[in-house]
């Protein structure tokens, strides 16, 4: 990889020169993948990122030469398996700025949001309480806590956000009450691309009393994420959406409440002791780690965070504020076409509708072309229902696109206008 | 491109721009939900029975061209037959936006044919199909819910 | 591979030649590993199974040239991802004798015993309501089940088990009552390796009016399963003990009993329409799913299991019970060991305790040799205390051992004998 | 096998054969128990302080030959010595288990040495220290559990 950290920062952060993103591009080989017959023109990172190689690599080889389950044996071969998952841990806390202790393994962003709801929720919650969340919410930052409000009459409550697609802060504080338990707000809107105030929100729910998770899934591929900087309770992540494996994410419990929560799922490797007549549970992220986990994708996510390290993380900063910039200067000039929102700050993603074809249909019509977007209501119907549409066309960057892509895109979005007169 | 155009056929556009028999169906009559969870497409059809004859069929919603284009010519094609043919017709349809890309479309499909361009857009089948599946929802009489996922 | 499926099935059937096994050990990697500076001696899968190259290879190319998220996008690329992961849903779905619309993917056993537990348990349960287990199971089957109990004021029993290590069906069968809502037990004992009458049990169960849940964790390495012909209501796996990927497993939920199992967890892709007021859900297996899920690790599993079709089941058991049985006997010529429970039918493990060796000085002594078992009490606590000892040593074999890694464990035990005397 | 001996010395195999003040010590004393979840070690260890001297400490339990051994010399290691001594060899011991292989093992270790051999046995450091880490929670004067997981 030739982006070095730069040994002296540059006065005013550049994107990355031509020569400098060929060779970033091509440490991942998706990069050069086809569909459709077409080069894939991948502008989707806010589902999924793609993957270095030497994240495949570093699963592959535990596969084919260290495979040994953790926390199991007294050999060799499995003490390295627990070293490497460990260190694993230990990365990913690094990469939030939290404690390895405060660190747990889930599936991903919503396992966490429903482990905090299940353990944590169920146990504080009751009848009356309320939890309160935003408009611009993910499902998966929504419906565990419908699930917990249900079971214990607490109730879900959701701050408006503002046209331009921001958090309505103003709303938001007359919203935090004396019955204010829970605040769960995303840091990134994956529709909009919006970076919310995090800090700010956060002290105002904590002036209130409540707990505060953050739902960090979009920000993780953008920013610089620290958790103790930010102020909060929770922090929940998907490594898929950073560069690792799927099937694997984190969840930032803050060490005082985590060793207050009860257990939340009952198995091997949490207990300290088993008896049927009472069992007692292990501290710390193991009592909520229950069963075999994911150990390829642990290893697997902790090399794709030290790939991340090599890079010089203003520039790729800069060179992905520039083709958002691109998109959106680019966008304006497609007839029809409507783009969602206009927060001061943004990150990743930029969503549109077009007046005269479905999102459905665009997406069809870009895909033609090679080009993958995402076309639908994105897990976020309510904010769909605030700007009144059924669905959009959502465009996302990451560190390996370029402007050519973007270029691309818009031509793709003309031949949607050729087609849908 | 040119596949492009094999799915959004001039008559298919029509139909999305100026759906027919769109609207609500006044009672006697029975209607279903149909649902596509993936993109988001909502429909509702309703539909008049008399004498074991399709005397009306109607549908609202939103949703893409196809789901729209392949609702509207559905209840054009619908009209008027009974529930037998539709129910015939409805197996031609299936069979169709499922089959081979080179497998010869019928003649007994009718304008329908033109939903043979779906095949090759497995991702817009269920789009193609949603109305015909709600269709079958509200035959069977109750007000049921219908899924494409 | 060259074990091909036998056109003519052998009378007998016999093992697999010198020949046939070093082809098949050739397929999986790890058999040439080495620990400790020696050849690895892989006595441990039990724990976990080593994994075949295809698998690997087949998780590896979907990372580098068909990766997308599944049930998202309308391009091409997600929908062949998605087309990928309902195939193998369908595969894993096959190998359980189940309907792909009863299977639910999970991150391996322990989470599917949760899944039943927290969804269809707390549903069901009330105060005095019983949960039958058996003093053999893992701590993955009864800690759910404790959690459940203790939410719900359901009281968990265990079956005991007799000095052979079986289940004392008479017992078992007195302790089902009116009271008694589920019952949970092992198709195969992780500790002992005996193999569970369980349609049996499961009538017993049914004829009570009881649900049936069995733990299936150490039966798919070793046995043809059908959940159909066992007449459970519930079963539950892990890929990684299958020879797939750690982090992702299936239960089986008859259809019936799915369908009327309240969420489990909130989020993305397992509902139908989300809205401040109240959301609803979608059915089948999808209700379970919520969130990006181990996308490889479906496709990793689906391609062990093409690979396990490629060899011949019959054969592969008479190995394997010629293995076991040749450990067996070799075991009893060493000093001071006590092989524990005697059941009639075994497959894959055997546990022994030595009088002057604790068990994890045991495994020290063979590991020094590259020979890796498992010392400890296996999340079998009950089933330690039930036979007095406070852990064992257990060595299990799965289709890629050979004879010569017996012996290897019988010279490393012979050793120990030496140093303590 | 020239690891295992270092490992196994005389001295460890004899203290794990004929554990030292084993039993359950009378009161007035503090005691804590000590687990090892992963072999599933239990320890309890018990310790009377007299004018800021460990007078006597036993233990109890079941274990591997590491941990009784260990368990086995602390004890005798400890009775006599003042709490800030015991403090003092407790980090002794703690550095010297996990201590790079070659380093060098200080005089003040005493008989102690013996378990240097651990160092190279990362899975079994655990082990070693568990009654060692169980005691510190006793002179906490608590009744903790104490994990080394
Ligand atoms: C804002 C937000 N929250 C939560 C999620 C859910 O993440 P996962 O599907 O990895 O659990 C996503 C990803 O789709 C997201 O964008
Ligand atoms: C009988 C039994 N049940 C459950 C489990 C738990 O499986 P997992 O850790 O894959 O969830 C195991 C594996 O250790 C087992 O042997």
């Amino acid at each position: 990889m030739s982006v070095a950290q730069a040994t002296r920062p540059p006065k005013a952060p550049a994107g990355l020169t031509h020569a400098e993103l060929n060779a970033l591009r091509a440490d991942f080989p998706m990069m050069s993948a086809q569909t459709n017959g077409r080069p894939l023109v991948y502008l989707d990172s806010a589902v999924t990122a793609q993957k270095p190689q030497v994240m495949i690599d570093a699963a592959t080889r535990f596969y084919e030469r260290e495979y040994a389950s953790v926390h199991r044996g007294v050999y060799s071969l499995s003490q390295h398996a627990t070293d490497l998952f460990e260190q694993a841990r230990a990365k990913v806390a690094d990469a939030l700025g939290a404690g390895k202790d405060e660190t747990i393994f889930v599936r991903g962003t919503t396992e966490a949001i429903n482990l905090v709801a299940q353990s944590y929720g169920r146990s504080v919650l009751k009848a009356g309480d309320e939890i309160l969340l935003t408009q611009m919410e993910h499902h998966s930052n929504i419906v565990p806590w419908q699930l917990v409000a249900e079971q214990t009459g607490a109730r879900v409550i959701a701050a408006p956000i503002t046209d331009d697609g921001e958090i309505d802060l103003d709303s938001f504080e007359r919203l935090l009450t004396g019955r204010t338990r829970i605040v769960a707000f995303t840091h990134v809107s994956n529709v909009l691309g919006t970076v919310n105030p995090v800090r700010q929100m956060t002290r105002m729910a904590h002036r209130r009393g409540a707990v505060v998770l953050v739902d960090g899934a979009q920000a993780i591929q953008h920013l610089n994420v620290d958790v103790k900087e930010l102020e909060c309770d929770f922090y929940a992540v998907s490594a898929h959406k950073h560069f690792g494996p799927a099937g694997i994410g984190a969840l930032y419990a803050r060490r005082s409440i985590l060793d207050a929560m009860p257990p939340y799922h009952g198995g091997g490797a949490m207990i300290r002791s088993v008896d049927f007549g009472g069992s007692t549970y292990l501290d710390g992220p193991a009592r909520f780690e229950a069963g075999t986990p994911h150990i390829a994708g642990a290893i697997g996510w902790a090399a794709s965070i030290d790939y991340l390290e090599t890079l010089d993380r203003q520039r790729i900063a800069a060179h992905e504020a520039d083709l958002l910039g691109y998109a959106r200067d680019r966008l304006s000039e497609v007839e029809n076409l409507r783009v969602l929102g206009n927060p001061s700050e943004r990150v990743g993603a930029v969503s549109f509708f077009m007046s005269n074809a479905h999102p459905h249909d665009v997406g069809t019509v870009l895909d033609q072309r090679g080009i993958a977007v995402r076309a639908g209501h994105h897990c976020c119907q309510p904010l769909m229902k605030r700007f009144g549409l059924p669905a959009t066309v959502r465009a996302s960057v990451a560190l390996y696109n370029m402007r050519d892509e973007i270029d691309a895109l818009i031509d793709g979005l003309h031949e949607v206008n050729e087609v849908f007169g | 491109m040119s596949d492009l155009r094999e799915l959004y056929q001039e008559v298919i556009l029509d139909h999305n721009r100026r759906p027919r028999n769109f609207g609500e169906l006044e009672p006697p009559c029975s209607e279903a939900d149909g649902h596509n969870p993936l993109c988001g497409d909502q429909i509702r059809v309703y539909v008049r029975i008399v004498d074991g004859k399709i005397e009306k069929v109607m549908f609202q919603g939103s949703g893409c061209a196809i789901s729209k284009a392949s609702a509207s010519m559905m209840t054009d094609a619908l009209t008027g037959k009974s529930v037998q043919d539709a129910a015939k017709l409805f197996e031609g349809f299936q069979a169709m936006v499922t089959s081979d890309m080179d497998a010869t479309v019928g003649d007994e499909m009718g304008k329908l044919a033109v939903f043979a361009g779906v095949r090759e857009f497995p991702a817009r089948i269920k789009c193609a199909s949603l109305a015909w599946h709600t269709l079958q929802a509200a035959l069977k009489g109750a007000h049921e819910m219908v899924s494409t996922e």
